[in-house]
Order: structure tokens, then sequence, then C-alpha cells
């Protein structure tokens, strides 16, 4: 079937502002909309840029806005968005060309909720025990590829700079482990004044995740945790 | 690649208003749907504009509950909704000077409506209006 | 780079529409956001109306005459519609305040946070709607 | 523009991150990597890691190795098997103590399942070897890694791309020379000790559970640079890729019971494998798929079987293989509680590479001469640990414990050594390359050529192979090589420019299935994932080596080298 992808493109070196392009492309409808930028890109128009690398939702390189919104291209076939599709950068980051933009303040997001296991303890010489019951606590927000669909989503982000849902999902992976003893230092840091309060329950969050993670529900574990451990 | 905009790491929270404000929202919020919404019902819904006048007020006035039921919801609804504008301005206003500024001007607002408020709900007293209106018209 | 020490320099642009409030016309709204959205903006309505009425309460205390002459204003007809959104955005908030209390402390409430919203706007409709009826027909009385 | 650390990592897959974090804090070191780190493919792992922790049943680390050994058709050098098995315990268990969030068992140990090709007393039945987190195993690598590199405040340069190695005349690497893509600056990295870990290069093939950005890229610049490679001639196909799309299906869903069927519905392994059915070594099972569709027994007469899933409780296929049945769910529609699923075996894993030793340093030749200064580790290297053919689970292990061992080599000879002088104009090759795509007029696009050799790869030279098609294909790629000098590009611009990346990475996928084809050919029998048709025994007296492939003024020379056996002696290898 043909599609008409209409794409905002940007070449710092050339432009001033944004402009749309249309494309008219030949795919099948259970191809991704990936599938339709790979043909764009390598047999019309080669300046065309983006980013992907694993093409099946795993890598979260290819984070744009598909339709207004939030999709990995390569986790959204054509058949469920009809004939003409509209793609656009991911909102709340600095375009460097066309559908790449800066992910730098995203990582450094990230890196505020100390996202790592913390645990001075001297570890036994085998595993450390945890139970299938207290892993299950994480299995949600461990499955995070740190792809930016949330946090780009949020309304409060556009607007504003906070921790952003997948900071918090992250610290929450942490927070939730029971191997972990760095509750107090890093519920200091979601509870700062940009940290998990500044979620409104929005919930554009949970529905862009392509991860299908809770994201509006480990805010919310997070903001219990504080008010009933910290306060 | 540009410099981190938030700190990284062991930092001290501010102070964690922001929790007491997300909790204040939700216990006002909780009273206000008692206050407000009985207020409302009865002052915009069973007696309408058209049946409230200064008489009303003042007989309403004459209870003591009346006037804490209206001035807690005073309280709480002001504290409340400038909280949220605060909330907003966090949201839309980038630069730090005017950001200062419309922190000054909220709560500025919060303490004069709250005295002019005070002022027209604890000290009102008909009975002074009362008696200069028998005097003028005698 | 990420963790870094060598300094490199921005590049560039910001370009329109991909911060502030120029974002939100970028993003097709899931429900959510629209509840977001009416609840903020309810919450600044009431509160506009809330600041005004200090001010008319105030003036109670310098006597009935001056209030008085003020309520002519409050039966205005423009007036009056504008108390009857007052009350809608009042009930809209209210409930949807509810909703987000149930999310924040009923741990399986985010599983029904569609349901949530769509009896947010049956509850609104249940009480605005006689109000409505109840406060129109009072003024075209 | 100038840096200089002591040690320089390329690639921020499983290998490189390991290393990493052997260095970080303990010496200037710097991590190039083309992708963000945690973009890296080590993320699209899913099945599992192998260790013979022993939580679930009886194993022993010389069960492990045997079994790698045979995996491997006794290709393997079993010193570095012997040496993956033992350490694979300990790495595991540092994994989970850096947070790694293992599946567990109801008293709070890990938990292990079944892969194939892992058996308990040499060959006897399937054990329970592979520890794993649902079936995201890589995923929660690739993060755990990422994690500490954070913890560790590793010096990262995202999106760097390398274009050349640095080696003196007299042979000491000296460094690398990378492209910043988001400027199209470029970088002299000036260091004592580079260890290259830029992964795979399924890309050759059209078929494939490799990410796009898999194109050798390490591999391809060691070649051209005049190192030689090892055992080029071995790639596998994993048995279960979706139909068409090539997108992986793990082994674990037969791990977790999947059984594979053919177009009459029959469990067809039971033919091919009597003992271990569908959990064999998968060339066999890749083979056998073929040898079902050729005999006209594949779906409805086309070129594909289906993987049933059906008969498993709902709970673990929706828990224990989460991530594939979202996959099928996306891609295919279909739902693998009630429907079979359509599968073709797809290009996965590159057993060969750039050789190096148990200490990951890079070999030259025969005699394991190393290159000073020059470290490999993961699926670029060849170790050898995985042989002719890789057991499932055990790439992991290879890139945590050589990951491990390249890392804590390279920290030792950074305290030992000077840094040595770079050469005059150190990036003039790399400059001239891109220079060159950039400003080149011609007719030929990049996607076609690449899409010819993938095309072509496919057909002769994936998992059956003649002595007539590997020649059709060294034609193939005489003229695809030749089109590939009259490339142009559109995108001129210096800023992201993915047009130029992506012509750079075709020049690496010409090098490395030039390599590929040329040992294939030389290789007359068939062993593990080399099967030719022509030769269909496997040839111990001729053929028990490792083939090397260097790149001269005068073509590719081969040559060979002793396959190093300690425990096992080869045996026919039958499961
Ligand atoms: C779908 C799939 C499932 C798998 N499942 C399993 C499993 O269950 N168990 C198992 O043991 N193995 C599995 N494997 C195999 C295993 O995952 C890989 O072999 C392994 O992850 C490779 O890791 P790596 O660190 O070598 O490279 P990668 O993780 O591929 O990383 C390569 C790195 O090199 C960088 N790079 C590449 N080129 C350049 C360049 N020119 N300049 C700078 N940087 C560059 C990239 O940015 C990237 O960071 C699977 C593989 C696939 C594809
Ligand atoms: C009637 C009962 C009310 C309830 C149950 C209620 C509930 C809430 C809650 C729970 C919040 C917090 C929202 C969040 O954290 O995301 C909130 C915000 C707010 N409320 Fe109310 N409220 C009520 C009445 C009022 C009144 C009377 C006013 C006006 C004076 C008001 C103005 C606001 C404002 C401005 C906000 C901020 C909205 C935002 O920034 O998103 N509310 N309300
Ligand atoms: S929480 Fe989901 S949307 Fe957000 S970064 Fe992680 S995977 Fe992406
Ligand atoms: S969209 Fe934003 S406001 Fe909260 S629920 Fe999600 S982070
Ligand atoms: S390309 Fe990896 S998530 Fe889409």
């Amino acid at each position: 079937m043909q599609v008409t992808l209409r794409i905002q493109r940007f070449n710092p070196e050339t432009d001033t502002k944004p402009h749309y392009q249309e494309y008219t492309v030949e795919v099948e409808p259970t191809d991704r909309v990936l599938d339709a930028l790979n043909q764009v890109k390598w047999y019309q128009d080669g300046s065309l840029t983006y980013r992907r690398s694993c093409a099946h939702g795993i890598c979260g390189s290819d984070a744009m806005r598909i339709n207004g919104r939030n999709r990995l291209a390569c986790k959204v076939l054509i058949k469920d968005l009809g004939p003409k599709i509209t793609i656009e950068p991911l909102l709340g980051f600095k375009v460097i060309k066309d559908l790449v933009v800066d992910l730098e303040p995203f990582f450094a997001q990230y890196r505020t909720v100390m996202p790592y296991l913390i645990n001075d303890e001297p570890p036994p010489t085998r595993e450390r025990l945890q139970t299938p019951e207290e892993r299950e606590l994480i299995e949600d927000t461990s499955k995070c590829i740190l792809c930016a669909c949330c946090t780009s989503a949020c309304p409060i982000f556009w607007t504003t700079e906070w921790l952003g849902p997948a900071a918090i999902v992250n610290g929450h992976r942490f927070l939730f482990d029971s191997r972990d003893r760095a509750t107090e230092e890093r519920l200091a840091v979601l509870n700062q004044r940009f940290g998990v309060w500044r979620c409104r329950t929005i919930f554009n969050c949970t529905e862009a995740c392509p991860r299908g993670i809770q994201v509006t529900h480990a805010i919310e574990q997070v903001k219990r945790r504080i008010l009933f451990e910290q306060s | 690649m540009s410099a981190p905009r938030l700190r990284v790491g062991r930092e001290r929270p501010a102070g964690g208003f922001e929790l007491y404000s997300w909790y204040f929202f939700r216990i006002s919020g909780l009273l206000l749907i008692f206050l407000a919404i009985t207020h409302v019902v009865i002052m915009h819904v069973i007696n309408t504009v058209d049946e409230i006048d200064w008489r009303f007020v003042a007989d309403r006035w004459g209870s003591p509950f009346w006037r804490a039921f209206d001035w807690l919801m005073l309280f709480l609804a002001l504290l409340h909704g400038l909280n949220g504008a605060r909330l907003a301005v966090d949201d839309y206003v980038r630069s730090r000077g005017w950001r200062i500024f419309a922190h000054s001007i909220l709560w500025s607002a919060a303490v004069i409506f709250l005295i002019i408020g005070s002022i027209a709900v604890l000290t009102f007293n008909p009975d002074a209006f009362q008696a200069a209106a028998t005097a003028a018209g005698s | 780079m990420t963790t870094g020490t060598v300094p490199t320099q921005e590049r560039g642009p910001v370009t329109a529409g991909t911060r502030g409030i120029a974002a939100y016309r970028g993003y097709r709204p899931p429900v959510g956001m629209l509840s977001w959205a009416l609840h903020r903006i309810t919450g600044l309505g009431v509160l506009l109306f809330l600041l005004l009425h200090i001010v008319d309460i105030f003036l109670v205390g310098y006597g009935p005459e001056t209030f008085n002459e003020l309520l002519f204003l409050y039966r205005h007809p423009v007036f009056r519609i504008g108390e009857i959104i007052l009350v809608a955005g009042l009930y809209y908030h209210a409930a949807n305040g509810v909703r987000i209390i149930l999310i924040d402390f009923w741990d399986k409430a985010y599983q029904f946070e569609r349901q949530l919203f769509y009896g947010v706007i049956v509850v609104f409709l249940a009480g605005f709607i006689p109000t409505a009826f109840l406060m129109i027909r009072a003024m075209v009385r | 523009m100038y840096h200089r650390f002591d040690a320089v990592i390329v690639g921020a897959g499983g290998a490189g991150l390991m290393a990493a974090a052997q260095l970080a804090g303990k010496c200037n070191v710097a991590v190039i990597t083309k992708l963000y780190p945690v973009r890296s493919h080590t993320g699209a792992a899913q099945g599992g890691i192998a260790a013979a922790l022993a939580n679930v049943e009886e194993d022993h680390w010389i069960w492990h190795m045997f079994d790698t050994v045979k995996g491997g058709d006794y290709l393997v050098d079993q010193d570095a098997a012997e040496v993956l098995a033992r350490e694979a315990i300990d790495a595991i268990i540092e994994l989970e103590h850096w947070g790694f969030p293992f599946n567990r068992l109801p008293d709070g140990r890990i938990d292990q399942r079944r892969f194939g090709g892992h058996t308990r007393n040499f060959g006897e039945a399937p054990v329970r070897r592979s520890c794993y987190a649902a079936d995201r195993t890589g995923h929660m690598i690739l993060q755990t890694l990422y994690q500490q590199s954070i913890k560790n405040q590793v010096v990262f340069f995202d999106e760097f791309m390398m274009l050349d190695l640095l080696l003196t005349d007299d042979g000491v690497c000296t460094g690398v020379v990378a492209l910043d893509v988001e400027t199209g600056e470029f970088h002299v990295f000036h260091a004592k000790a580079v260890l290259l870990a830029t992964g795979g290069y399924g890309r050759v093939f059209k078929v494939t559970s490799n990410a796009l950005s898999l194109t050798g890229d390490g591999v391809a610049i060691v070649f051209r640079r005049g190192l030689p490679l090892e055992d080029m001639e071995f790639y596998q196909f994993h048995p279960t890729g979706i139909y068409k799309l090539g997108i992986l299906l793990s082994e674990a869903c037969r791990g977790e019971g999947g059984i594979l069927r053919n177009g009459l519905g029959e469990r067809f392994m039971e033919r091919y494998a009597p003992t271990l059915l569908d959990l064999a070594p998968r060339d066999v099972v890749s083979r056998s798929i073929y040898h079902e569709i050729r005999e006209g027994r594949g779906v409805e007469g086309k070129d594909y079987v289906y993987l049933d899933l059906t008969h498993l409780p709902k709970e673990v296929i929706e828990t224990k293989l989460a991530d594939n049945t979202d996959f099928v769910r996306t891609y295919l529609g279909l739902d693998p509680v009630v429907d079979p699923i359509p599968i073709q075996p797809t290009a996965h894993y590159a057993m060969g590479g750039i050789p190096t030793d148990v200490d990951g340093r890079v070999t030259v030749d025969a005699q394991n001469t190393p290159v000073p200064g020059l470290y490999a580790a993961g699926e670029c290297a060849c170790v050898s640990v995985h042989g002719a053919n890789r057991l499932g689970t055990n790439s992991l292990v290879d890139l945590v414990v050589f990951g491990r061992r390249a890392g804590k080599h390279m920290l030792q000879f950074v305290q030992e050594n000077d840094l040595h002088p770079l050469p005059k104009e150190p990036d003039y090759r790399a400059r001239a390359e891109v220079e060159w795509i950039l400003e080149n007029e011609g007719q030929e696009k990049v996607a076609t050529i690449r899409a010819e050799l993938q095309e072509a790869m496919m057909a002769d030279a994936s998992v059956f192979r003649t002595g007539d098609g590997l020649r059709r294909m060294q034609d193939k790629l005489v003229e695809l090589r030749n089109r590939f000098t009259r490339i142009t590009i559109d995108d001129r611009s210096r800023t992201f420019n993915t047009d130029l990346v992506e012509a750079i990475e075709l020049g690496y996928l010409l090098d490395c299935a030039e390599a590929i084809v040329a040992c294939a050919l030389a290789r007359e029998e068939s062993r593990g994932a080399h099967y030719r048709e022509d030769f269909p025994q496997r040839d111990d007296a001729n053929w028990l080596k490792h083939t090397l492939v260097t790149r001269t003024s005068g073509g590719l020379e081969l040559s060979y080298k002793p396959v190093i056996i300690t425990r096992f002696q080869p045996k026919e290898r039958t499961y």
C-alpha cells in the first residue's frame, strides 16, 4: 500500500526553523514505521536523519512523535496508522537534526537518581539472596530501556525542568530492590523540589512507554514511600 | 552534551516543602468538597443572587457556626488555590527573576486576601450597622 | 559524551515548539492529559472567582448600601452565566480531585485510570445537570 | 581534536563495559561508542547466561566445558573453554553483587533453566544451567554494566564512530581515530592500550537477528590494517527467527518446553537429534529446519516451520517469555498462547573474528604473538571458545569472562608501559575516507549495493554452502566492491550525517563478507555452522585447525593454526 509520510525536517547547517517535507512510499501494511523511514532514507532521500539500531523495540534509539504521540518507530505498524503519517522529533529536547534530538539532559536526569545498586556491606561469597516476591517488586521498572518516550511525553517536562518519569522509574528500580541500602539518599533526591512531587498524575508517560511499564504507578509508589517512610 | 541541569546525587531535599504542599492539596481538597460544595449549593443554587442581599449575609453570620464554616472554607480554598497557582507559575515562568516576582505576588496575595477575608468574616458586626441605620433613619 | 571532563560546545538551536506551552499543541492529548488540563483550568478559574468573592464580602463590612449596590453587578446575566460556569468548574475539579487522590492512595487505582476518568465525567454530569437546571430556572424567572 | 588516555575501549556493549568496570577509577580510561551505551545490541540478548552454579540440579564446570567443546564441534581451544566454564561462576556472582535482577528460586538463590546443547554428565540429558532474568537477560546485563559505569564515573564518548586503528610500523597499537557523528569532527585518541569490543556483523546477511548497526566495524578495521582474522567461515544461524523479519525468538522458548513442528505438524527434531530433540545445538536445528523445507514439509510448502508454544502454561508464556510474546503479538499479530509461530533460521552470531588469547590480547599468527597494546573482546573477538558453533547463553558468558580478563590485563599493561608516540598525521586515512565519500560523484546507491550483498550472501554463503556458490559469491563481491567506488550520497553535511555513516559501514560489511567467503571456500569439510554440501563430512585429519585470513597487497592470504586440545579428544558429534 502507499503511505504518505509528513516528516519534520531541520538541518542546522542550512535551516533556521524546522519545516515539513512529504514522502510517498510503497509499503506492506504489516511493515513498521521504521521500515517506511528506511525506504525513504535508502531510496529517496539519504539526508533524512534519525536514530535506529535494533529494529525491534529493545534498544530505545528511535523514539519519535508519530501522529502526535511518542512511539518507537520500530514498534508501530503502518496498518495501525493509516495512509497519512506525521513524524516529528521528541518534544522538550533540542533538535540536532531532523528527528535526532539531544538526549544529554535526559541522561543527566537519569544520573541524578544514582541508578546503580548501593550496598557497602561485604558481599557473601555466593549470590545475595532475594525471594521471587522481592524480585517481583522491580520486575516492571527494571524493563526500562531509557528511550525517553515517557519523559518527553510529560507536559510538565515540556515547560519545567524536573526529574521526569524515566529517572523516577530508574530510582524506583533500586528503591524497591531488597538488596539496596541507599534508600535514604535516594528518597532525598526524589523528594527534591523538582523531584516526584512535580508529577501531576497525567499518565502521558504510561501511555507512551513502549515497554508497557506502569510509569505513573511507579511514581505513585515512590511518593507513598517518601510519605510514609520519611516524614 | 550540555552541562547537567540537576545536581547529581546525594543532595538534601528542599526541606520537604513540596511534600507538605502535596499533602495539603489532598487534605484541603477533601475538606473543600464538603465545605465548598455545601457553600455553593446554599448560596448559589438553593438561594440565588436574587434572594441574597446584605440582610441575608448578616443573618447568616449571626450564627457562629456559619462564620466558622465560611472562614475555614476561605482559608483552605485560598491556600489550596494559591498553592495551585504556584505550581502553574513554576511550570510556565522560566526565568528566575520573573519566577521570584511571581512567587512574591502569590504569597503577598495570600497574606492580603487572608487578612481582608478574615476581617470580613470574623469582625463583621451587623448590629453596628443596625444601630447606625436606625440612628440615621430616625 | 556522558560523564565528562572534556568540554564541548553547545550546538543546534532549540527549535520552536519543542519547549514551553507551544509544545502542548504538538502532542495529541491522551485522556489523562485532558483531565489534567481541565483540572488546572478549573482550579485557576475557581481561584479567580474566589479572589473576587473575598473582595466583595469584604464590602459587607461597609454596610448594606455599598454591598447591595454591588449586587446589581452579580445579577447581571453575564455574571450569572459565569456563575454557572463556576459551579461546573468546581464540580469537575472536585470530582477529578477525588480521582487523583484515589490514584495516590489506592495501589490498584492506576489500573482503572481511564474508567475513573469516565466516572468523573458521570459524577460531574450527575451533579451539574440538576444544578444547572435550578440555576437557569432561577435566572429566567 | 586530540585526547590522551591510558586506555581506550571501543564499544559499549557487554564486553566493552565489563572491561571498563575493571579499569575505571584505576587508570585514565575512556569508552568510545557509536551508539549510546544502552543502545548496544547486548540488550537484545534474551535467553540467559550459562554458569555451572548447580543451584537447581547437580552441575560441574567441567560438564559446561565439555558441552562448549562438543557444541563447537571440537574446534574450540580447550584452554579457553576451561577458563570460560570456571570463571563463569565468579562472573555471575559478581554481576549479582552489582545488582543484576536474576529470576530467583523460592529460597532466594538464582534460578536456572535449560538451554540448547547444555547437558549433564557429558551429554546424558539437558541440564538447567542458564541463569536468566525473564527473557531480558542481555538487557539486564547491559543495564547493570552501564549502571556500574555511571557509578565509577567512566568517561564516555557517545556517538563517536571509530574509523581507524593507529599502529606503529613495528606493530604497536597507539590509539584510534574516531568521528564525532554529531559534529563531523575527527578525534584522535592517543592511548597505551586499546580494546575493541564492537560486536558482530550479522548485517552481511539478509535475514538477521542483528541490529542495523552491527556491521563488523572493529573486525573490518583490524583486517584493513593488515592483521589476521580467525575462523571467519563460522557464522551461526539461529533456528528461530520470526519469519521474514529475522527478529529473534529466544532459545528460551524451547528451553521452557516449546516444540518445532513442520507443515505436517510433526515434531521433526525426533529424526535429527533423538536425545536433545528441540534443544540440540543451533547448527543442527537450523539445518534440520532447512532439510524439512527442502523436502517440502515447510508450512504450506513455503520456507518456514512452526515454533509451537501452545501447550505451555499461559503463565510461563506471559511472564518468563514476556518479550518474545510481545514481539509475536506486535509484529505478527498472533498470540503465542493459541497460535503456532512461523519461524525461519536467522543470521545470528559470528564465531570468528579478531584472534585473541585468553587475556584478550590480539594475536597475529599461529604462535599467538600479541600486538602490544591491542585487545579485543566480545563478539568481534575469537578466543576461540565457540569453535565452529556457539552454544546458546555462552556469548554472554564470553562477554563477561573475557571482557573482565581483558580489562584486568590492560590495567597491568598500562601500569607497566609508557605511551608510544603517535605516527605523523594520525588521522589522514580516516579523513581521506570520509572526504572521499562526501565528495564522490557516482550513480550507485549505498542501500542498493548493501541489499544485493545481503541477498547474495544469504543465497550462497549461509546455512548451506557449495564451492560453486562461494565462487559465485566471490565474483559478486568483486563486482560490488567495484560499484562501491562509484557510490554517491545525498547528505553532504557535517552534522549527524547518517548517510555518511551507512556508507562507511557498507565498506566494513564488504570486508567482512570477503573474509567469510574466502575462508569458507577454502575449508573443504563440514563442521559446526560451516556446512559444505560438496564436503558433508567433518574431516579432522585435514581440518582440525583454525583459519587465519590476512589482507595483503596481493589479495587475501590464508594460513592455519592448531586447535588447543587439553581434556577432550574429538569424537563424533551426535545429540
Ligand atoms: C537477538 C539476540 C539474542 C541473543 N541472545 C543471547 C543469549 O540469550 N545468550 C547469549 O549468551 N548470547 C546471546 N546473543 C549474543 C550476544 O548478545 C552478543 O553476541 C553480544 O551481546 C555481543 O556483545 P558485544 O559487547 O560484543 O557487542 P555489542 O553489544 O553488539 O556492542 C557493540 C558496541 O560496539 C559499538 N561499536 C560498533 N562499531 C563501532 C565503531 N565503529 N565505533 C565505535 N563504536 C562502535 C557499538 O556502539 C556498541 O556499543 C544474542 C544476540 C542477539 C542478536
Ligand atoms: C472541591 C474540592 C476540591 C478538591 C477535591 C480539590 C482537589 C485538588 C487536588 C487533589 C489538587 C492537586 C492536583 C495535583 O496534585 O495534581 C488540586 C489542585 C488545585 N486546586 Fe483543587 N480541589 C478542590 C477545590 C479547589 C478550589 C475551591 C480551588 C480554587 C480556589 C482549587 C484550586 C486548585 C488549583 C489552582 C490547583 C492546581 C492545579 C494544578 O496545578 O494542576 N481547588 N485540587
Ligand atoms: S519508562 Fe518506558 S518510556 Fe520511559 S524511558 Fe523507560 S522504557 Fe522508555
Ligand atoms: S506524564 Fe508526567 S505528570 Fe506524572 S504521570 Fe507521567 S510524569
Ligand atoms: S530501533 Fe531499537 S528500539 Fe527501535
